[in-house]
């Protein structure tokens, strides 16, 4: 057991650092988590003790690069509930699901077809559906939400109903924090037959996940939002799923042979990691599923709630500050202020070292819908502590009596 | 240069109350600017003299206080001057926002000159920028501007 | 000036490592390179002190993230001649071609058209053309070498004649070492409005490359053969072609706008790079260039010169060893020996610490060419002394003596 | 078991003078194993008597001294099997040279031991797999095999 917030602070070495004499208090944790120390030695470790190209290379470097490079896959598959062979390595979210809506997307998706996703989606998973329903003639249905802000499970059911080939939904949101139930909502799609993309990049780094229990066809997820290095994320698929889709990228790695006219593809997962893959990237995320393991037993979700009431009871006191959550709000807070821009927001606690984000944190499509242009945002994470809340605080009252 | 200053000095004060916010009915030249970075967005009309001098000018949007102070000194600064005398001026004030600018050529930017404070910002460089790219699109027969 | 050879191995620490007591000869650096210290010590500084997402944060360490990684892209494009505005970044070679043949070669490539690449390229500069040919109803020409392997100009002016719309080629081969004219053979290509596709895989960590001297359409490169980091590396093109080329990933990032229903995108280079990029591979890049430009001025290609030759007279000795290379090879070395199979004298040599690739090399048209199942592969770096040699001919003859 | 007793013991025997090389014509079983990733390429023919015995067992193909000799000493092991007995060896060896076999499971296996040094090389495994793959699939009735 490990315990969090303060205590853990020393695990993470940038946390030690100065903003403009100030602590670094760390905000923004829904955009990139920080790395623990043991992330950044196993990164050091490959490249001074190990580092080859894999798969082709039979010399002890290459023997122990490839060994190490599979054995993460089956560490962050398990840890997700799944198998080795089910795990796509891709740069991260985005790309995953780029991969599929290519692939699969292109190949089951027609002229007509309706594909299916909350309004209130990140828009990498939602430009890419918009683009392959562009390309196929086939509709983009971008599902409106109830009051709370959450999938409307009725209107969900209508559209599923009518006749749907996907919907693409995230697990917790990045703007309102909220998670979703994921089982409950792939069981009523896959009751209409309707293919299911989760996009995992948030609660991947917030809980354990397992894709059996949650019955969904696609989860993709972000390394860098796990404890792990930049560069590395994937997704995982049925056996069933991954062999029916065709490969994406064609080259190294990908394929069992070429010949001078033609070309056949390799098995599943190596035939969706076409040339030279980020292998380090895999290793070090494997070493960051074992600390996100250990703090999410330590007790993370409590913590993270603990913390996100805390700065919600001292958050609401401020009239003008306005809330985009309908519900308490859980690990990611988004408000905005009546008459001060988030930019300027953002600028003035930056002075006191406190990091948070301002913009529309790559959700336009729900801003505009609750008719806010950006707004600020502060996420949580396991090292972050009540100090961490009151700095901000302190700083946003600046601020206030500031600007206001 | 800190913070306060910068917000403080004349910032604030355009931001608080804008000179010539509004919009003027057929403009001779119009353009939106666009900050997609951050979602800031600004209108920009402009009347000329028929000698092409610039008799009117107003902002509307919504933005920073930043990109909307700027907004405000911008259309002070242009009144009356010709068209090349403007496209010379953002140009000027362009690199006084990035922290380009030779101290040789900074004597008669006047009041402008708070806007090199900006500088030390690079994150908001942009949002000060975006007015005076507005303007100088629009008085180039353009329609939309961006700074991304 | 930098000393190469023995005197510059103090900067790699994995060549302080032992293999089965004895030192590693690292004879694969066509594969990838190794890493010097700074290098690795580039990416520890990044997650200890400036870590966080790019582009969106208007905090400290998002300013500081952001500015690192657009100056890395600056420094990157400056090494290849070009502007930053022009690279873009990828994974690597691999990504970068597919993208563009995805994004320019979906737009430009039409049924009827005809695509040509050397029999003897790598997969990645292989396989999606065949890919987009297949989709488009194009056809995919593999066009036959000279006896001494090389382009054969006569039959390349006779295909760009004939008409068509790309030609894809290598600067440097990963399998023969030897480099081609890329200025002269752009030129040609030009001269029949056929688009260049430069594949610099291998030339970019050997030497210095202008993109604007080549004349080339596209450059690709990967960074991990490049002292760089693995996951990173990118494409450069000009601003006409850019912008004359749709997006292909969606998401954050690559995006003006989202709306409900519809997108636009940002312009170049972001309009390419969707999602979070690999930041810290960008940066530990550019350092990585810093140090093979000072390696290169300080004399890299004759370094390998001579090295080849002194290898090449070795190996020339045993009757039993074939060259693939009709010409005498430079960088890349590769043989194959009567009656025993590369696999068991890779393996053998790792037995002796000697780390060489025995296999296709991702280059399978061309073994068939050659009629040659696989092949044993040396390639020759920077830290690489005539001590690797002698310790690889010693260890070679005792694998002869033991299996012949 | 050091390299040296891995290639000289049986396999550089058996790889020199393999056994059952070459062809059968008409064949009740015949299938082609590939090892992509070094271009090993094997093809394996199986007769069988009437009762379903093997009587006969071929191999042909290009490999390295650890795929050839496997496939030398895979052929002498399996004649006079029945399907289901070479299914349950191959199983077996399978494990065998992934080096995850009980010590108590090998009592039987005679010759074959040797190929227990091959879990040693872990990126050899492929090599010594690809026959035992191979007349797998043949005798399941399939045509192509991979140890990909
Ligand atoms: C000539 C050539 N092209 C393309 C590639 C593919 O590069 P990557 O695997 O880094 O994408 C390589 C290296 O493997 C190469 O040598
Ligand atoms: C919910 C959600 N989806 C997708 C993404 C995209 O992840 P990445 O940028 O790592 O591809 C993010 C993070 O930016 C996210 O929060």
């Amino acid at each position: 057991m490990l315990s969090l917030g303060k205590s853990l602070r020393s695990k993470f070495p940038i946390l030690k650092r100065k903003i403009r004499g100030k602590r670094l208090v760390y905000l923004d944790n829904a955009a990139t988590t920080q790395k623990p120390i043991e992330v950044i030695r196993e990164i050091e470790n490959y490249y001074m003790n190990t580092n080859a190209n894999v798969h082709r290379g039979l010399y002890k470097l290459a023997e122990e690069a490839t060994s190490q490079y599979e054995s993460s896959r089956e560490r962050i598959a398990k840890w997700f509930d799944s198998k080795a062979e089910n795990l796509v390595f891709t740069r991260g979210t985005t790309e995953s699901i780029n991969l599929i809506a290519k692939s699969w997307g292109n190949k089951y998706i027609s002229a007509g077809d309706r594909v299916l996703a909350p309004l209130s989606e990140h828009h990498s998973n939602y430009v890419p559906w918009q683009m392959i329903c562009e390309q196929k003639g086939a509709e983009f249905v971008s599902l409106p939400l109830l009051e709370n802000l959450r999938i409307d499970r009725v209107i969900l059911e209508k559209n599923l109903a009518m006749g749907a080939k996907v919907l693409a939904f995230s697990a917790q949101s990045n703007v309102l924090g909220n998670k979703e139930n994921v089982k409950e909502i792939c069981e009523l799609a896959r009751k209409y037959g309707v293919t299911t993309i989760v996009d995992g990049a948030q609660i991947a780094g917030h809980s354990r996940f397992s894709i059996q229990d949650s019955g969904c066809d696609f989860f993709a997820f972000s390394g860098h939002k796990m404890f792990g290095p930049m560069g590395i994320g994937g997704f995982v698929a049925s056996d069933e799923v991954l062999n029916s889709m065709p490969p994406w990228q064609g080259g190294g790695e990908m394929i069992s042979d070429v010949k001078r006219d033609s070309w056949t593809a390799a098995q599943s997962p190596y035939k969706f990691e076409a040339g030279t893959p980020n292998v380090v990237g895999a290793i070090a995320l494997s070493k960051a599923v074992d600390i996100l393991d250990e703090v999410i037993e330590s007790g993370l979700e409590d913590h993270v709630l603990n913390l996100s009431n805390y700065a919600y009871e001292k958050l609401k006191v401020f009239e003008s500050v306005k809330f985009l959550s309908k519900e308490k709000p859980c690990g990611a807070i988004s408000f905005w202020v009546e008459s001060i821009h988030p930019h300027d927001l953002a600028t003035i606690l930056d002075q006191d070292g406190i990091a948070i984000r301002a913009g529309h944190h790559c959700a336009k499509p729900l801003h505009q819908y609750l008719n806010v242009q950006a707004s600020v945002r502060l996420s949580l994470h396991a090292y972050n502590d009540f100090d961490d809340i009151d700095d901000f605080i302190d700083s946003l009252k600046g601020a206030f009596s500031f600007l206001l | 240069m800190s913070l306060e200053d910068l917000y403080r000095s004349v910032i604030l004060d355009h931001y608080r109350s804008a000179r010539n916010k509004g919009k003027i009915e057929n403009p001779d030249f119009h353009a939106v600017g666009d900050n997609p970075a951050c979602g800031d967005q600004l209108e920009i009309f402009v009347s000329c003299l028929e000698d092409g001098t610039v008799s009117d000018v107003k902002w509307n949007g919504e933005g920073c206080a930043i990109c909307c102070a700027t907004a405000s000194i911008m259309t002070e600064s242009v009144k009356e001057k010709s068209k090349q005398e403007v496209f010379k001026l953002v140009e000027k004030v362009k690199k006084l926002i990035k922290g380009e600018l030779d101290d040789s050529e900074k004597d008669d930017l006047g009041e402008l000159i708070v806007l090199e404070g900006v500088s030390k910002f690079p994150v908001r460089v942009k949002c000060a920028t975006l007015p005076w790219v507005s303007i100088e699109i629009a008085m180039q027969g353009k329609k939309e501007a961006s700074t991304e």
